[in-house]
């Protein structure tokens, strides 16, 4: 089915609102959802599809059920916009969600969401999802772009360690550090550029300046503080290594 | 003001928490994302008879929020920039990645952590800090024999492995 | 020929509803949809089952009817030189059909159990007992004016006098919450009753009714443009004129609405009876000669 | 209000400070004094029932607990009185029978712990869905979080009035973004009474935290609690914990919050501008107004990967930094956003059509305000001065310089004015918080949450204060998590307002409080269409 005209109807059965916000933000003008025959009406009667959002909650349930036997009986098609409506999300099994399955906690894929009590033609997962992303859905549901997504299964026998010995075990510590200094997202990128310089040096000092160096080339003073803080970490680090040599104990066990 | 996207390709903005990944390379199955997953969308599923373990990302539970990849030690498990996921079939959201377990070096049965996690801690100890061919020997034990290694080792009082 | 134009005319109004869309669309800085938007969406309602909401036969006949009576109503239009129907109390008719239509629609609201179709149907019957009266008055005056009752006759012997100007200012008021546009869709508002009577219609059903509306809406207008028209164009032009003139209106109309919120129904009422009360006032001055 | 109290009524009560300017008192014997002290504390003109929380304190006190939390907003103090209810006999003197602001938390108690207030005035269901069976109680400790009993459906009405008809808004209407239902009894146009059944989007928030969350965690099950003011309860969430813990968080991550917080009341703000528009079916001006708040959403995605501020508050901190270039982002934006929105609100407010759609509707009085506890603009809006984040500070609002806009009117257009306002103030708050951010880590640094510790933390959400409550327990856990939204007392309200005007102006009203369900239900009122009768 490619329908030109998509009249939806908004279903929320115990979404955050998260994603019911991003439905009305497709309609705003910097995406325009009308462009592609979408409209919003205010009941089932009219609507072709459904929109649904949230984890579906036992209270909702009947309601939706209703406004869904409400649609004309063709073509009915089911959205389900969000994690949660695709497989119940961060609540899946709470005791406040309505499910129909068990929630194991090993199959997969997850159980959970609108898909227990309606078969669903399209999901749109995202928390919440971008409004670029449930136009990406309404085009996949009527056939204007492609399909990206595919399952994956690997058995690959190689691994590879970018790092060994004692410089991927600085890494390890290191990161926890970073977090805390400048947070992970900016952290990690950083961090991967200062062990390339710990790769490259010979010594402490050598890396020091190296570091320096680096501390010239970037212009952004967060950045520059995060180089100094994994510097001294680094220190750290050594010293600490340093100390346990000359102890000479033998540590038993392996840290996580 | 209209975007012409989808006609068009958008890409996320470099800050945004998209899609994540696994990369199957770099993975060692340790399970730290599993354990911090606040929907549990990657789960660890342990088959014993066949001695495999499946750690198992299913984007459509996924919320996003990069916990897994603040823990992962490798830096296997990453949040793209990506964001369309949407498709008609759940089974297209499920990444899995398969790992071998490793066999207990006393008792043959299988352990509870991988080959390759055995693999990546034997290459991250630093010289001098552990008795590196010991460990070597000792590292694939399974539970139940740690267990009553633990036991016979604290009956050696002042023995060498205190 | 002449039964032409107004066959013509339900295949045109969704395109123009198109525009109007395009039109809202430029004014909110977005692109909107194709201008055939309108025609896509009546297909597709039309492939669709219509869901029997009360099981009286008023709720099925409803939509029908009232497509027919906003078709009758441009059957008694005049396009160019001469109307398809038009005779000498045209404009009675016309009014007939036009009362019609609002009946049709209290009718269909009431026939289902619905508080929002009831609360539709009661806004709408509120709304006609004010601003049907008032556009009575200005047939009135018209009728008054140049002795007649034929739209025709009427648009060829006005003179110009201040009762008639103030009659046209009141007409193009009148049009315009007639026409169903933001501040007066009162009784099928969206976000308040969920689309009034229409919220329990589907599939086909509605796009008949949906379709109705739009023809009663371009019906109101083209009587206005004709009035306007008519009086100094004759012939092949005047039709062209006239669709000009009613397109224009249309698009100033969209725009118009498009800078409003919806009003109360009280306040609609308050505006209809000032409405109604000026419409006497012309009446009078009309009657004594002005 | 402490000192006054603890001098009235301080011989029977067992004292406990939590930190600076909050006590809790528990109240072991003599029930029958506690309704006392709760008026003698709210006839002080400043005081108001901040929370109320119930815990099941079987496995250390062998009783269930009530503990109704009171905040004096002059003073900046929090006093709590705990109750212990024993479980044979589970029942504690009702302050709602005196108090309306009380009615929704005791209602809560008797849902989801089974204890009973004595002399509530409406014991109906109000949290559980109308499928629960009469004798589960999900909070209690032997209730596992993933079990869900079912029964057979008994929906819980009020009768109708005489001579009315029912208009049902919900739970699935156009004007509401979530499920609710609100049963307005009305008399043509007129409504004369209104019965709501809310919590359709009850998720079992709370006690998904207890079950299956360790503390870290719960702060993106905190964000989830509402899709827009998700940042405010995580910040609530990992403050309480913080105070709890006495962990010192560092300054740069107070001001990322801060800045954070206001990106958030913007885009709220903005929002319901928008969403007020569209009900009164002014869609230019919603169009124009959310224009304005895609620009704060690509913001907020900029600066922390998720649209909707999603995953960036952790107990401790925050888990992004501000970048030079992301700061010098804000301001640009900031520019922009200013002069667009002074464009779109004067745009608004020259159509006279919507100002009388506005004005003199859904008026709240200063009376009724106080009685149910009314925050947020619903409060400033009646004449209440109240904000937590003057008179409760919290993050680097202390450092900071804003005005708080305040009308007497009550009505629907005086609360748009204060958003109005308040979105101006917010542009000004994080223009000055960006200046004055300090250098240093984002990140305090901590092993473990110590157990058995209580905190109380409020942040100022878009729509009013989201008080939360912590009780840990050992191996990071948390035991018990209370969260209060802002909506759950403004929503009481919503009858009050509605009584008197037309189903016309309904959704606007509903809408002015700018109800967040998912806020109020995580633990939700309205009608519906025919699709949906009343039984």
């Amino acid at each position: 089915m490619k329908p030109r005209s998509l009249w939806v109807f908004h279903l929320n059965t115990g979404a955050c609102n998260g994603c019911d916000i991003e439905i009305l933000d497709v309609l705003t003008p910097y995406h325009d959802i009308e462009r592609l025959g979408v409209k919003l009406v205010p009941t089932p009667r009219h609507a072709h599809a459904l929109l649904v959002t949230g984890p579906l909650t036992r209270q909702a349930y009947y309601s939706a059920r209703k406004a869904y036997s409400a649609m004309p009986s063709k073509p009915r098609i089911v959205i389900a916009i969000g994690t949660c409506a695709c497989s119940g999300g961060i609540f899946y099994n709470s005791y406040a969600i309505r499910r129909e399955s068990d929630r194991l906690s090993l199959e997969y894929p997850r159980k959970g969401g609108t898909s227990e009590f309606l078969p669903v033609d399209i999901y749109v997962p995202g928390c919440p999802p971008r409004p670029e992303e449930i136009l990406y859905g309404i085009a996949l549901l009527r056939g204007l772009v492609k399909k990206k997504m595919g399952g994956e299964h690997y058995t690959v026998k190689e691994l590879v360690l970018p790092r060994s010995q004692f410089n991927a075990w600085v890494e390890l510590l290191l990161r926890a550090k970073i977090r805390r200094e400048i947070g992970y997202f900016d952290g990690y990128a950083l961090l991967k550029d200062f062990m390339e310089l710990v790769e490259k040096s010979n010594s402490p000092e050598e890396l020091g300046k190296m570091v320096e160096l680096m501390k010239k080339r970037i212009k952004d003073s967060r950045l520059r503080y995060g180089l100094e803080m994994l510097y001294k970490h680094y220190i750290g680090v050594v010293r600490m290594y340093e100390s346990i040599l000359a102890e000479k104990k033998v540590v038993l066990g392996v840290s996580k | 003001m209209t975007k012409s996207y989808p006609f068009e390709p958008e890409e996320a903005p470099p800050e945004y928490r998209g899609l994540p990944r696994i990369n199957p390379l770099l993975c060692i199955g340790c399970g730290a994302c599993t354990n911090v997953c606040p929907p549990n969308a990657v789960i660890r599923i342990d088959d014993c008879s066949s001695g495999t373990r499946r750690i198992v990302l299913d984007v459509g539970r996924c919320i996003r929020c990069a916990r897994c990849e603040e823990s992962c030690p490798t830096g296997a498990i990453r949040l793209t920039r990506e964001f369309e996921a949407a498709t008609d079939d759940r089974n297209d959201h499920v990444e899995v990645v398969e790992m071998k377990l490793a066999k207990c070096r006393n008792c043959g049965s299988f352990t509870d952590y991988t080959e390759r996690q055995v693999h990546k801690v034997l290459s991250i100890i630093p010289p001098g800090i552990l008795d590196f061919e010991r460990i070597r020997d000792k590292l694939p034990l399974c539970s139940e024999c740690k267990r009553s290694l633990t036991i016979i080792n604290a009956s050696r009082v002042g023995g060498e492995w205190r | 020929m002449n039964l032409v134009i107004p066959l013509i005319i339900p295949f045109i109004t969704p395109i123009l509803d198109g525009i109007a869309r395009k039109v809202r669309a430029k004014i909110q800085d977005r692109i909107g949809p194709p201008v055939l938007q309108t025609w896509y969406d009546f297909i597709s309602l039309f492939g669709m089952e219509s869901i029997d909401a009360s099981g009286s036969l008023t709720f099925r006949l409803a939509p029908y009817l009232a497509f027919g009576s906003a078709m009758a109503m441009l059957f008694l239009l005049p396009y160019g030189d001469s109307s398809p129907f038009g005779f000498k109390g045209d404009l009675i008719a016309f009014i007939y059909f036009f009362a019609l239509f609002s009946a049709v629609v209290v009718l269909s609201g009431m026939s289902v159990e619905s508080s929002y179709t009831m609360a539709g149907a009661s806004r709408e019957i509120t709304l006609s007992l004010v601003f049907k009266p008032a556009f009575a008055v200005v047939v009135a005056l018209f009728a008054l004016k140049s002795g007649s009752l034929s739209i025709e006759e009427i648009t060829h012997s006005l003179h110009l006098a201040p009762s008639v100007i103030g009659a046209y200012a009141l007409l193009i008021y009148i049009t315009y919450v007639e026409a169903g546009f933001i501040p007066y869709d009162i009784a099928e508002a969206e976000t308040e009753i969920l689309g009034g009577v229409l919220s329990e219609y589907s599939g086909r059903a509605l796009a008949v009714f949906l379709w109705a509306f739009q023809i009663k809406r371009f019906a109101m207008i083209w009587l206005l443009s004709s009035m306007i028209v008519l009086p100094f164009v004759g012939g092949v032009k005047a039709l062209i004129a006239q669709f000009l003139t009613a397109l224009t209106i249309f698009i100033l109309m969209v725009v118009y609405e498009s800078m409003n919120a919806r009003h109360r129904l009280d306040i609609a009422v308050r505006k209809g009876i000032k409405a109604l009360a000026a419409g006497c006032i012309l009446l009078i001055l009309a009657f004594f000669g002005w | 209000m402490i000192g006054e109290f603890e001098r009235t009524f301080g011989a029977v009560l067992e004292k406990k400070t939590l930190g600076k300017k909050k006590v809790l008192y528990a109240l072991r014997v003599r029930q029958e004094d506690f309704p006392k002290m709760v008026r003698f504390l709210l006839s002080m003109p400043t005081v108001r029932l901040f929370t109320m929380v119930g815990t099941d304190e079987r496995p250390f006190e062998d009783a269930f607990s009530v503990t109704y939390w009171f905040a004096d907003w002059r003073e900046g103090e929090i006093l709590g009185i705990r109750l212990y209810v024993p479980e044979d006999n589970p029942e504690y003197p009702s302050v709602a029978s005196f108090h309306k602001g009380a009615l929704w938390f005791e209602r809560e108690v008797k849902d989801l712990l089974g204890l009973y207030a004595k002399g509530l005035p409406d014991p109906r269901r109000l949290i559980l869905s109308d499928d629960w069976p009469e004798d589960e109680f999900p909070l209690r400790e032997d209730f596992e979080y993933y079990s869900s009993p079912l029964s057979e459906r008994k929906p819980q009405y009020l009768p109708k009035i005489e001579g009315t008809s029912v208009h049902a808004i919900g739970p699935y209407h156009i004007a509401l973004d979530e499920p609710a239902h609100f049963r307005l009894f009305v008399r043509g146009e007129e409504i004369v009474g209104v019965d709501y059944r809310g919590f359709y989007s009850h998720r079992g928030i709370e006690k998904l935290a207890r079950g299956r969350m360790n503390y870290n965690q719960v702060c993106f099950i905190a964000e989830r609690v509402c899709g827009i003011c998700g940042f405010c309860h995580s910040t609530a969430y990992a403050q309480a914990v913080e105070e709890a813990a006495k962990i010192e968080v560092p300054d740069r991550a107070r001001y990322i919050r801060t800045i954070l917080l206001e990106v958030e009341r913007l885009h709220s703000h903005l929002l319901w501008i928008g969403v007020a528009a569209h009900l009164t079916g002014f869609d230019t001006a919603f169009m124009r107004v959310w224009e304005v708040r895609e620009k704060v959403m690509q913001l907020a995605e900029r600066l922390t990967g998720n649209r909707k501020t999603y995953g960036l508050v952790v107990v401790g901190g925050v888990r992004r930094d501000l970048l030079d270039y992301r700061v010098s982002m804000i301001e640009k934006f900031l520019k922009e956003i200013k002069k667009e929105f002074d464009r779109v609100v004067d745009f608004l407010l020259s159509a006279r059509s919507f100002v009388e759609r506005c004005r003199g509707v859904g008026v709240l009085t200063k009376e009724l305000a106080r009685e149910w506890d009314a925050n947020g603009p619903v409060a400033r809006a009646s004449g209440i001065d109240y904000d937590v984040r003057r008179d409760f500070p919290y993050a680097a609002y202390p450092e900071l310089s804003f005005d708080i806009p305040v009308y007497t009117e009550g009505d629907v257009l005086a609360r748009a004015m204060v958003r109005i306002d308040e979105v101006r103030e917010s542009l000004s708050l994080i223009e000055q918080a960006i200046d004055a951010m300090p250098s240093g880590p984002i990140m305090a640094g901590f092993n473990e949450i110590p157990g058995g510790v209580e905190g109380i933390s409020a942040v100022e959400a878009p729509r009013g204060e989201n008080v939360h409550y912590v009780m840990t327990e050992d191996s990071n856990v948390i035991y018990r998590w209370r969260i209060k939204a802002a909506t759950y007392n403004n929503l009481q309200t919503a009858p009050d307002m509605l009584r008197g005007y037309t189903i016309a102006d309904a959704p606007l009203i509903i809408a002015s409080i700018d109800p967040c369900y998912s806020c109020t239900e995580r633990i939700q009122v309205m009608d519906v269409g025919r699709w949906e009768p009343c039984p």
